[in-house]
């Protein structure tokens, strides 16, 4: 990494975490827009473990809303049943969830390709059927409401509710967290592994990376930003129930990822900034959002598999390339006059 | 009411296995045929499965069409439409080798918009599917009534299921679909169309899926929620029987009918839907090509 | 015989009822070449799948550099420092090289590419450094099998096996592959899978011959050569 | 290359931000009521009757020079039948329309999702058609609900059944969604009070829609009366089912009854009983009950039902309660509902909350008398009618 690289891509840090800021801020007057950012941010946060399991590592995962949904409902019942604080609640349940997501991964280690896809979606069905039908934790479809807000130790105040653009303001800094990590973590030496991994994962073997080990990794971290963003989820909209975390919900965490650029870091971000908002702007025709985002599914895997940021940067590099190419023949063309 | 309640409760599991088992075994076919030959896992199934009697309902409640003159015309309905989605989405994977994802992920979109057409439309009358008996009444089977409609279904279910077996045994259409199954290239070698197959048995698993969608309106009332219910339960046949395996699909759909009955007897029906899922999960891990690989 | 580098003895293998190796004995000593040649479907792939943990052993025993190896993951034998191409060449195809060669070196501890122990050299040595920024499933063929050989150089192994090393090479590219390989069998142990007998001649110091997945001959290459149940078995008309 | 990404995310920022705008309108003259109903999913037949019902209201009363001289406008959003959705529309009723209070579910899931939400952003909520207990457990401040609650119901089948034959048995069947466990729960609850016996209680998991088995083994048990309750078609499916076995009409009580449903179980259910809050063969009817089911008849052709009245009721007692507080102010307006007396323009029955917002309850229980499948036209005579308070059982303990 050059120096002109690090400081780029420190600028790009320091922009990203202005923004996690900035953005609440600008919007608090308007709490619908405010809520919506809120929303975005858990999004940015869930399709940054998503990205790391299916954009680094090739696992298509699609059991990521019940992980999420495992983070939600035990945070939820430890604050509101057993009376924990949420700050202790959120951390034990989202280790929970990440445990949880590597026991469910465990499949991916055995089963190749469109098997493992299978078996998450069926894992994702029993997760769900388990939420609708345990309503001693769950409360059963009518789910769980009235979910308290976190409560923060101010010196002075005392323990006052985490409420309005502060809220948003945490969910940006996490989602930038997230980010962030999934970030460190490609530009490693085990981000390298794991593409490997993705690209042929015998092959991977073969050059001595321990396949098994780094998917267990993978799963780990991966449903751990899940099990976050499902607690802080919960506590921020004030209620859940099974339908907050059923299969369409995967299959939207995977789309934001495959629509913004599968295996980039900024491509599932611009994909939330894109599809989050619109079931919420446009609340009237909200029962097309099914139908929009079933196309927009279609429409990626048929003519855009690289997603929006990924076929940008393909153009991009293509024209590098080109520029490149030119470049050469020229300088040869150059060299065949001086020879004459 | 003097007559053995042990007796009455035997009859009714046995004779709701048998119903529910073909109908089951019916759809997990259609499935299995498109994904051995294909190698597309249809994940819309259940939707397509749910589409046929919505269409039904309305053709005969709305239109007032006669209802067998309905279910086929439903079928006739079901060809193009599967014509359609063959032409411009499947046909452009046929080369491509990891296929099966692409294909698993785009019927996963196609499931996502059916159903929100399904809750925009038909969501509206959910509490009213009820499709105009072909024969009305019950008919005793000894001291069992079971209402005559249903035993219609399962005939039909039945000789639709030995029709489907037949023709891929012994028709030349048949025998080609099964030479792509074994090895879709030495098929090729020996002169068959693959992509004719491909394609019939894309028509053929479809209209399968329809007529299974059919007859369980026939037998039963239903709503909405069937589709992922049925989807998934065919899959998990699928797996279970082992992918393509048309044998497997009978076999296990009419097993898995009847663990539905005897569950909901003596457990509850929450728990039959669990036992699948786990049965598939464990067929997956231990033996992915399932239980009647080819 | 005391320090051998690999060690296999008795090797079985099954495939349902076919025996796709009899118990097979191959001994490599350090700094020898081992050539091992064969019909199609002798065995001897599945031989080197066997020794590199990517099929299981069914019975026999493998030691490699002194320690037992047989059963242990692909990747830790890889680490032990026994590493093999593939017949169908094999590289990540959609990164560029440099990305290829990165991951080899980082897989092999070191920190980067560049701080690779003779990570340059070797770039230079099989010239790559003109195609670092192409994508790997651009490169000609000739290209991925320098390729391929340059990720299982960075690994520092102490054996590579290279199974048909110049297959679907044309003639020219043949020639220079030789004249890359010759140089490697200077600093490296090679165990090389091949048709091409001249490959073999040139190559090997001693050579390996399967029928049907028997051991029928194991000598010095013209002896081998001239050995009449190689000829019948293998060579049969065409003599090099 | 970085920098450029920071535009990108700058623009996505602003898209939120434009898009949010957009969606954002200031409170315009009328009085916005935010109705939130199932107009699509598994509960949308109850939901668009009902919205038919308070549309006639919200027409009659703007027809009338409206509230304060103000149109009364009823924002109506559809939830899905998703609890989900529910609380974000009611949420982008609250953020963005300002709306004066939020009504309209017709499904305890959702009424107890937005329940949540009222309670806590201090939003009036005034639940037409939605009978799970909690919706008005102790401590509730903001929401308030016209129907009885549903462990009610139970406690009413039983009296109806103690009255109608002592000591008898009850088989209940029903869908496992919350309005038909807290039924069953009030059932159970008053059986033996009433000296009644449970002869058989069988749960289905929702999308169930074969009851073979079921129906076999409750007529094993052989009880007097059967309480089936599917959810949409399945309701259908059961009573066929157990009539096929052999029970009579008159066996059944259908905790409840409105004109689809009924409809829905065919001729051959002529006998049976159902409960209901209003219906069209009622005696009690008043002259301008009378008009309200001419018209809806007219534009509906079928006759209204409990459901539609409650709706077409909440727009009177949101209008009643606005004169009184004499401004379209949240918390006045909840004082306004809280002292509310009055009573149902269609039928005269009381209206009056508690202090937990539950309402004054009764109910009741119609035998069919005759049907007309085709015609979508039934008739029906009151065969019992029972008033109580909503505390008469421990309605909030039996159901959580």
């Amino acid at each position: 990494m050059t120096s002109a690289d690090s400081r780029r891509s420190r600028m790009l840090w320091l922009g990203g975490a202005a923004l996690a800021v900035a953005v609440p801020l600008a919007v608090a007057g308007n709490r619908f827009a405010a809520f919506i950012v809120g929303i975005v941010f858990v999004h940015i946060l869930w399709t940054a473990g998503m990205n790391l399991l299916y954009g680094y590592t090739g696992l298509v995962s699609m059991m990521t809303a019940g992980i999420a949904g495992i983070g939600a409902y035990v945070t939820t019942n430890l604050v509101m049943s057993h009376g924990w604080s949420f700050w202790l609640a959120m951390p034990v349940s989202a280790v929970g969830a990440a445990a949880v997501g590597v026991i469910l991964g465990l499949p991916a280690l055995r089963l190749r390709g469109f098997y493992f896809v299978l078996s998450s979606l069926v894992i994702q069905s029993a997760v769900t059927l388990v939420f609708v039908y345990f309503p001693q934790f769950t409360n059963g479809d009518t789910g769980i409401t009235q979910i308290p807000h976190p409560r923060l130790w101010l010196p002075g105040e005392g323990a006052v509710e985490l409420k309005g653009a502060a809220f948003e303001i945490l969910l940006g800094l996490l989602a930038f967290a997230g980010v962030g990590i999934v970030h460190l973590i490609v530009r490693s030496r085990m981000g390298a592994f794991i593409m490997a991994i993705r690209e042929d994962d015998l092959l991977a073997e073969e050059l001595g990376i321990d396949v098994t080990r780094y998917k267990v990794l993978v799963f780990f971290i991966g449903s751990l930003l899940m099990g976050v963003g499902g607690a802080f989820y919960a506590s921020y909209v004030g209620f859940i129930s099974p339908r907050s975390f059923d299969v369409l919900v995967s299959l939207n965490i995977w789309l934001m990822v495959a629509f913004g650029g599968r295996g980039t870091i900024l491509g599932p971000i611009i994909g939330c900034i894109i599809l989050v908002p619109i079931p919420f702007v446009l609340q009237d025709l909200y029962m097309l959002k099914d139908i929009f985002y079933g196309l927009l599914i279609i429409v990626v895997t048929v003519a855009m598999p690289a997603g929006v940021y990924g076929t940008f940067l393909q153009r991009r590099r293509a024209r590098e390339q080109a520029a490149v190419a030119a470049l050469e023949t020229s300088r040869r063309a150059a060299e065949r006059i001086a020879a004459q | 009411m003097a007559m053995d309640p042990n007796l009455l409760v035997g009859i009714s599991m046995v004779t709701t296995g048998l119903v529910l088992g073909a109908i089951f075994a019916l759809t997990a076919a259609g499935v299995t045929i498109v994904y051995g030959c294909i190698w597309l896992p249809n994940a819309a199934s259940g939707q397509l499965f749910l589409l046929a009697p919505l269409v039904l309902w309305s053709f005969t409640i709305g239109f007032g069409i006669e209802p067998v003159l309905a279910a086929l015309l439903v079928l006739a309905a079901g060809l193009p439409l599967a014509y359609l989605v063959e032409r411009l989405l499947i046909r452009r994977f046929y080369d491509v080798p990891d296929r099966n994802i692409s294909y698993f992920v785009i019927t996963l979109g196609i499931t996502q918009i059916l159903s929100g057409i399904f809750s925009l439309t038909w969501g509206r009358w959910s509490d009213q599917y009820n499709v105009p008996p072909l024969a009305a009444g019950v008919t005793f089977i000894g001291p069992f009534p079971l209402p005559t409609n249903r035993i219609l279904a399962l005939g039909c279910a039945l000789t639709l299921l030995a029709a489907l077996f037949l023709a891929l045994r012994y028709h030349r259409f048949g025998r080609a679909l099964r030479a792509v199954f074994q090895n879709r290239e030495a098929a090729a070698l020996r002169g068959v169309d693959v992509r004719r197959v491909y394609l019939g048995s894309f028509l053929l698993g479809t209209s399968v899926i329809f007529a299974g969608g059919l007859l369980y309106s026939m037998a039963y009332s239903f709503d909405l929620s069937v589709a992922w219910s049925m989807g998934i339960a065919a899959f998990a046949i699928m797996i279970v029987g082992g992918p393509g395996s048309v044998l497997g699909a009978l076999v296990v759909g009419m097993l898995f009918g009847f663990v539905q009955a005897v569950v909901s007897v003596f457990a509850s029906p929450t728990v039959a839907t669990l036992s699948y899922l786990l049965a598939m999960l464990l067929i997956l891990l231990l033996r992915p090509s399932g239980l009647f690989a080819r | 015989m005391s320090e051998l580098l690999l060690d296999a003895r008795k090797v079985e293998k099954r495939f349902g009822g076919i025996r796709a190796l009899r118990a097979v004995d191959v001994h490599q000593s350090p700094g020898e070449t081992l050539g091992m040649i064969g019909p199609n479907g002798s065995g001897k792939t599945t031989f080197v799948n066997v020794v590199t943990g990517h099929l299981a052993i069914d019975a026999g025993s493998i030691h490699f550099a002194g320690g037992p190896i047989a059963g242990r993951a692909p990747h830790n034998i890889t680490r032990a420092g026994l590493t093999r191409t593939y017949q169908a060449v094999r590289v990540f195809g959609r990164l560029t090289v440099r990305e290829n060669l990165r991951t080899a070196a980082l897989s092999a501890g070191d920190d980067s590419l560049e701080t690779a122990e003779h990570g340059r050299e070797l770039i230079r040595w099989l010239n790559l450094e003109q195609r670092l920024g192409a994508v790997a499933a651009g490169l000609t063929l000739f290209e991925q099998r320098r390729l391929e050989l340059a990720m299982r150089l960075l690994l520092r192994p102490k054996l590579v096996m290279l199974d048909e090393p110049v297959g679907g090479l044309s003639a020219v590219e043949i020639g220079r592959m030789m004249a890359l390989l010759a140089e490697l069998k200077s600093r490296y142990s090679l165990f090389v899978i091949e048709h091409t007998m001249r490959v073999i001649r040139e190559l090997a110091d001693r050579v390996v011959v399967l029928v049907s997945g028997e051991k029928i001959a194991d000598g010095r290459p013209d002896d081998i050569l001239r050995d009449d149940r190689v000829i019948r078995h293998y060579l049969g008309g065409q003599r090099a | 290359m970085e920098v450029r990404h920071l535009k990108i995310m700058l623009a996505g920022a602003a898209v939120v931000a434009l898009a949010a705008g957009t969606a954002w309108g200031e409170a315009a003259d009328p009085i916005k009521v935010g109705f939130v109903t199932e107009l699509t999913g598994p509960w949308s037949f109850s939901g668009s009757s009902c919205e038919a019902g308070m549309r006639l209201a919200e027409a009659r009363i703007n027809g009338a020079g409206g509230v304060l001289k103000r149109p009364l406008k009823f924002l109506v959003v559809d939830n899905q039948t998703n609890p989900t959705q529910a609380v974000a529309a009611a949420r982008s009723l609250d953020t963005q329309e300002k709306v004066l209070l939020l009504s309209g579910p017709t499904s305890s899931d959702n009424a107890l999702a937005m329940y949540g939400y009222a309670e806590q952003n201090q939003l009036p909520f005034l639940v037409p058609v939605a009978a799970f207990p909690q919706l008005t457990k102790p401590g509730t401040q903001w929401t308030f609900r016209l129907e009885p609650d549903a462990v009610g119901w139970g406690y009413a089948i039983a009296k109806f059944i103690e009255q109608k034959k002592p000591g008898a048995k009850v088989a209940l069947m029903y869908s496992d969604f919350a309005l038909m466990r807290a039924i069953a729960a009030g059932v159970k609850y008053q059986a033996p009070l009433s000296k009644l016996s449970v002869s058989a209680e069988i749960i289905f998991p929702q999308g169930s829609s074969d009851a073979t088995i079921q129906a076999t083994q409750v007529r094993a048990s052989n009880p007097d009366f059967i309480v089936p309750i599917g959810a949409g078609g399945f309701d259908n499916t059961i009573a066929n089912q157990l009539l096929d076995l052999g029970f009579k009409p008159d066996q059944i009580i259908h905790p409840f009854g409105f004109t689809t449903n009924i409809i829905g179980w065919g001729k051959r259910s002529v006998g049976s009983y159902f409960g209901t809050f209003f219906d069209a063969n009622l005696d009690t009817v008043t002259p301008e009950g009378r008009e309200f089911i001419k018209d809806f008849q007219a534009k509906f052709n079928r006759p209204p039902s409990y459901i539609e009245n409650f709706c077409y009721t909440t727009a009177y007692v949101i209008k009643e309660a606005i004169e009184k507080a004499g401004t379209a102010d949240r918390a006045k307006f909840r004082d306004a509902l809280r002292a509310l007396k009055t009573k149902e323009g269609t039928s005269n029955v009381p209206i009056e909350f508690d202090k937990n917002g539950a309402r004054k309850e009764y109910i009741y229980y119609m035998q069919l008398t005759d049907m007309d499948v085709a015609k979508k036209e039934y008739k029906a005579k009151k065969a019992f009618y029972l008033e109580w308070a909503p505390e008469v059982i421990p309605v909030y303990d039996l159901v959580k």
